[in-house]
C-alpha cells in the first residue's frame, strides 16, 4: 500500500455536499496545499468543521472566499471579514462551537462515544436546544460527537506508514480531526523511510492516514509520467 | 492619564497579583500586556490555548517561527521548560482545575459576576473562539477593560444586555477607574485610580456599587 | 487430532480470512496464535491494548525490554512503522471505528451472538479487561474455542448462562469441530472440521444449528 | 520550586483513607520504589484505583497482599489472586470497570467534564444502576469521572520542571493519571535539566507534576544531610 499519492489522486475523494475537518488555528497548522487546490477542484455546498476561518487569504479563508461552504461550524471568524458578511447576507450557516467544546467533540467522535457533559457554556445561548444536568452540584451541557468524511490534515514529518509528527502550536486540531473522520489526507513537509520515526514520537499512527501528500517536484514528475 | 497610561495601570496592577507557581491564561488585547509586568521574582507558567505551556516573549524579527504563535497568531517564543500538546489537552488543562487564573477583556460585566465578551447581535460575530470554556475553567477570571465604551457609557451594568459568555463567574473587574471585586452581596470597589473619585467612578458604572471601608488608592 | 493439532486447526483457519491491511486484536492464550499464521504477502497491523500497534514476534531472550510487553504481560516486539499510546488512544482506537477484527476467547456464546467470557459467579473473577471494548468496539468479532468444556458439555448454548461481556456482538464461532456463523435466523454450521460428522457437532452444541446447503470442510 | 525531593517526603502527601491512581499495566509502567515504599509506611483503607493488581509481587500487587486497600477500581485482577480471596472472603471491595471505560473516565476526571457516554457494557452486568441512552439507533451507558487524592506514575524521564516521557507500552494510564489527581508524585529513571526535553516530546506537562523521586544514593545522602 503505497500512501504517498499526488494531490489531485488524494482530492478525489472529495466531493460536492461532504463534510471536511481542516486543521489548523488561525491558519498555523493548516494544509495550504491542499487547500489551495480544494479552491481550483471548486468543490462546493461543503460543511467545514475547523477552528476558525483564518484569514481571507490564508488556510481554509481561502475557501470561504470561493464560496465553497454551505455551512461552516468553528470557534471563531472575526479574523475573516468575508465569513461575517457572508453569514449576515444568509449565504452561509455559522455555528459557533465554543473551542474547548469543538476539540472535544470531535475527539469524542473519533473515541466512538456517544456524547459527554461539559461546563461550559451553561446559561448562555450556547445550552439552547440542550440538555443541561447537574453533576455533584455543577450544571453541565451534553454535546454529542462530530466526525467527517475527510479530515485535511499538515504534519511536520510522516513516514511511509503514514506516521505523523506535528511541530509547535501547529498541532493544535490536527491529531483529534485524524480520528474522526473515515478518510484522512496529510499533507507533510518531509516523508521519511518507515522506522525512521520512533515509535514513542508519533502523534498520529498511520493507520490512521489514508493518503499522504507531499508537493515535491521531482516525485510528481515522476509520478505523471506513469 | 492618556490611553496608554490608564491600559498599562490596570495591566501593571494585574501583573502584581499573580503569584509564584500559578499557571495563568491571558486573553488577546490589552490582557496579553500583563505579561510583560510580572513582578521579578515571581514564576508563572502562561498557556496558550492553541497548544502549548511556556508561552515566551516576541521573538526577534529573525527568530520567527511560523509554527510559533499566540492564540491571537502572533509569533511568540515557548520557553525551556513548556510543552506542547494538542486542542483537547489544551482545554482539558483550561477545565480541569490546573489553571489558576485567566484575564479577560470584557463587552459587559454585571453584578452577579456575568460576563459578555464575544458578540454584539447584527454588528459583530468573532465567535467565543476560548473564552467560555477559560471563563468557567479558571478558577479565578480577571476582567481587564476600560471602565466605559468609547462613548463614555457604562460597560458595568446590573445585568448584561448582550449574549453572555458565562453566568457568574467573573471574581475581579480592573479598569482604568479602580479595581472592583464581585461578592454574594454585589459589587465592592477596593481601590479607586489616582485623580478619580468615588462620585465619578460611580456615575461611570451602571450597576450597584458598594465602597470598600478601607477603600485604597489602585497603583500600577 | 490431538489438542495442540486442534487449536492450530482453529487458528490456522482464522488467520487465512485475515485481509490485507486490516487492523486486528488478538487476545490473550488461543488467539495470540493466530499471528504466527499470517499467509504471505498479508499484511496485517496488530494492536497491543495496553497501548501500541506494530505488535511484532517475541524477542530473542538477550532482546527481552522490560517496557514492551503485551496485553498478557509477555515480552514482545514492536515494529518499525509501529506507535506507543496511552490508554484513552488505545481505547479510542477500539471503539473508534478502525478496528477490522478482534478475535476472543469465550466460556460461552450463544444464538443471539451473545458472548460470556470474563467471569464464573462464585467462582472466577478474573475481570473483563479490554474484552467489553473489544467486542462492541470491532467490526468483526470472531470467537476462537475448543468446541465443548474440558468436560464435553457444550459452551454454544440458546443463552448465555453466565454474566455477558457483550450482546449480540459476536459474528463468527471458530471451533475444533467447525466454523459458524452468527446470522439473525441463528447459527449457521459453514464449515465442518475434518473427520466430525454433522450429527457429532449438532450433539456438541446445545444452540440449534442450521446447515449450510453449501457445507465445507474446515481446513488449516 | 525544587521538585525533586525523597521518596519519604513525596509520601508524606498519602494517608490513610485516601483514593490513590497508580500508573502502569500488569506491573508494566508502575512505580515499583514508590509502592515499596508505601508497603513500608503501612498506609491503610485506600482506594486504588489502576488497571489491574498486577502480580503478588509485583506492581501495586504487593500493596494488595500488605491489604492496604479498602476498596480496588480496576478493569483485571486475574493475575493477583490475592486480589481474588480478598474479594471473595468481603475484606476488600472491587469494582470492575471495562478498561477503556477505565481510561475515559481517568481522562473525563483530568478534563473536567461531567461524564461521558460509551457503548461498552450495554447489556451487561456493568449497565447496572447506570442510565442507558440512545443516539443514532445506538445504545450507551452513562458513565462519570474519577478523580484521586494522589496519582503515583512511573516516567522514563523527567526534566527539573516535571515534563514527563514515558518509553513504548509503559506509557498507558500514566499520563492519565498525572492529569486526574490533585497531587502528583512521579517516579524517573532518567532525570535531566530543564531545557533538555524538546518541547514536542513532552507527554505530561510539568504543571500536573508536584513532586519528582528518583532513587539515587549520591542525592539522597546528600539531602539527607541537610
Amino acid at each position: 500500500m503505497q500512501k504517498r499519492v499526488s494531490i489531485e489522486e488524494a482530492l478525489k475523494h472529495v466531493r460536492d455536499g461532504m463534510t471536511i475537518m481542516v486543521g489548523g488555528f488561525l491558519g498555523v497548522g493548516s494544509p495550504e496545499k491542499l487547500i489551495d487546490a480544494l479552491v481550483r477542484k471548486g468543490v462546493k455546498d461543503l460543511t467545514l468543521i475547523c477552528n476558525d476561518t483564518a484569514f481571507v487569504d490564508r488556510g481554509v479563508g481561502k475557501m470561504v472566499v470561493a464560496h465553497q461552504f454551505r455551512k461552516i461550524i468553528a470557534s471563531h471568524i472575526g479574523t475573516n471579514a468575508e465569513t461575517g458578511r457572508q453569514m449576515t447576507a444568509g449565504e452561509t450557516e455559522v455555528e459557533l462551537v465554543p473551542q474547548g467544546t469543538l476539540a472535544e467533540k470531535i475527539r469524542c467522535g473519533g473515541a466512538g462515544l456517544g456524547g459527554f457533559y461539559t461546563p461550559t457554556g451553561v446559561g448562555t445561548v450556547v445550552a439552547d436546544g440542550k440538555e443541561t444536568r447537574e453533576f455533584n452540584g455543577r450544571q453541565y451541557l451534553l454535546e454529542i460527537p462530530l466526525r467527517a468524511d475527510v479530515a485535511l490534515v499538515k504534519a511536520h514529518k510522516a513516514d511511509e506508514a503514514g506516521n505523523l509528527i506535528y511541530r509547535r502550536s501547529a498541532r493544535n486540531f490536527n491529531p483529534l480531526m485524524a480520528m474522526a473522520a473515515d478518510l484522512v489526507i496529510a499533507e507533510v513537509d518531509n516523508l521519511v523511510t518507515t522506522g525512521e520515526i520512533d515509535q514513542d514520537h508519533v502523534m498520529t499512527p498511520g493507520i490512521f492516514v489514508n493518503h499522504l501528500v507531499k508537493e515535491d517536484d521531482e516525485w510528481t514528475a515522476q509520478n505523471a509520467a506513469n | 492619564m492618556d490611553r496608554a497610561e490608564r491600559r498599562e495601570l490596570i495591566v501593571k496592577w494585574i501583573a502584581r497579583q499573580l503569584q509564584d507557581g500559578q499557571l495563568v491564561n491571558l486573553g488577546i488585547g490589552m490582557p496579553t500586556m500583563v505579561a510583560n509586568h510580572i513582578p521579578e521574582g515571581i514564576n508563572i507558567t502562561l498557556q496558550s490555548e492553541n497548544g502549548f505551556l511556556g508561552l515566551g516573549a516576541a521573538p526577534e524579527a529573525h527568530e520567527v517561527d511560523p509554527d510559533v504563535t499566540n492564540a491571537g497568531a502572533q509569533p511568540v517564543t515557548i520557553l525551556a521548560g513548556g510543552a506542547c500538546f494538542d486542542s483537547s489537552v489544551s482545554f482539558a488543562i483550561i477545565r480541569g482545575g490546573r489553571l489558576d487564573v485567566t484575564v479577560l477583556g470584557a463587552l459587559e460585566v454585571d453584578e452577579q459576576g456575568n460576563l459578555a465578551n464575544w458578540m454584539v447581535p447584527g454588528k459583530m460575530v468573532p465567535g467565543m473562539g476560548g473564552a467560555m470554556d477559560l471563563t468557567v475553567g479558571a478558577k479565578k477570571v480577571i476582567v481587564a477593560m476600560e471602565h466605559t465604551t468609547k462613548k463614555g457609557e457604562p460597560k458595568i451594568l446590573p445585568q448584561c444586555t448582550l449574549p453572555l459568555t458565562a453566568k457568574q463567574e467573573v471574581d475581579l473587574i480592573v479598569t482604568d477607574m479602580g479595581v472592583i471585586e464581585v461578592t454574594p452581596q454585589g459589587l465592592v470597589l477596593r481601590e479607586i485610580a489616582p485623580g478619580v473619585t468615588v462620585e465619578e467612578i460611580k456615575a461611570a458604572t451602571a450597576a450597584a456599587l458598594t465602597i470598600a471601608p478601607e477603600l485604597k488608592e489602585m497603583t500600577a
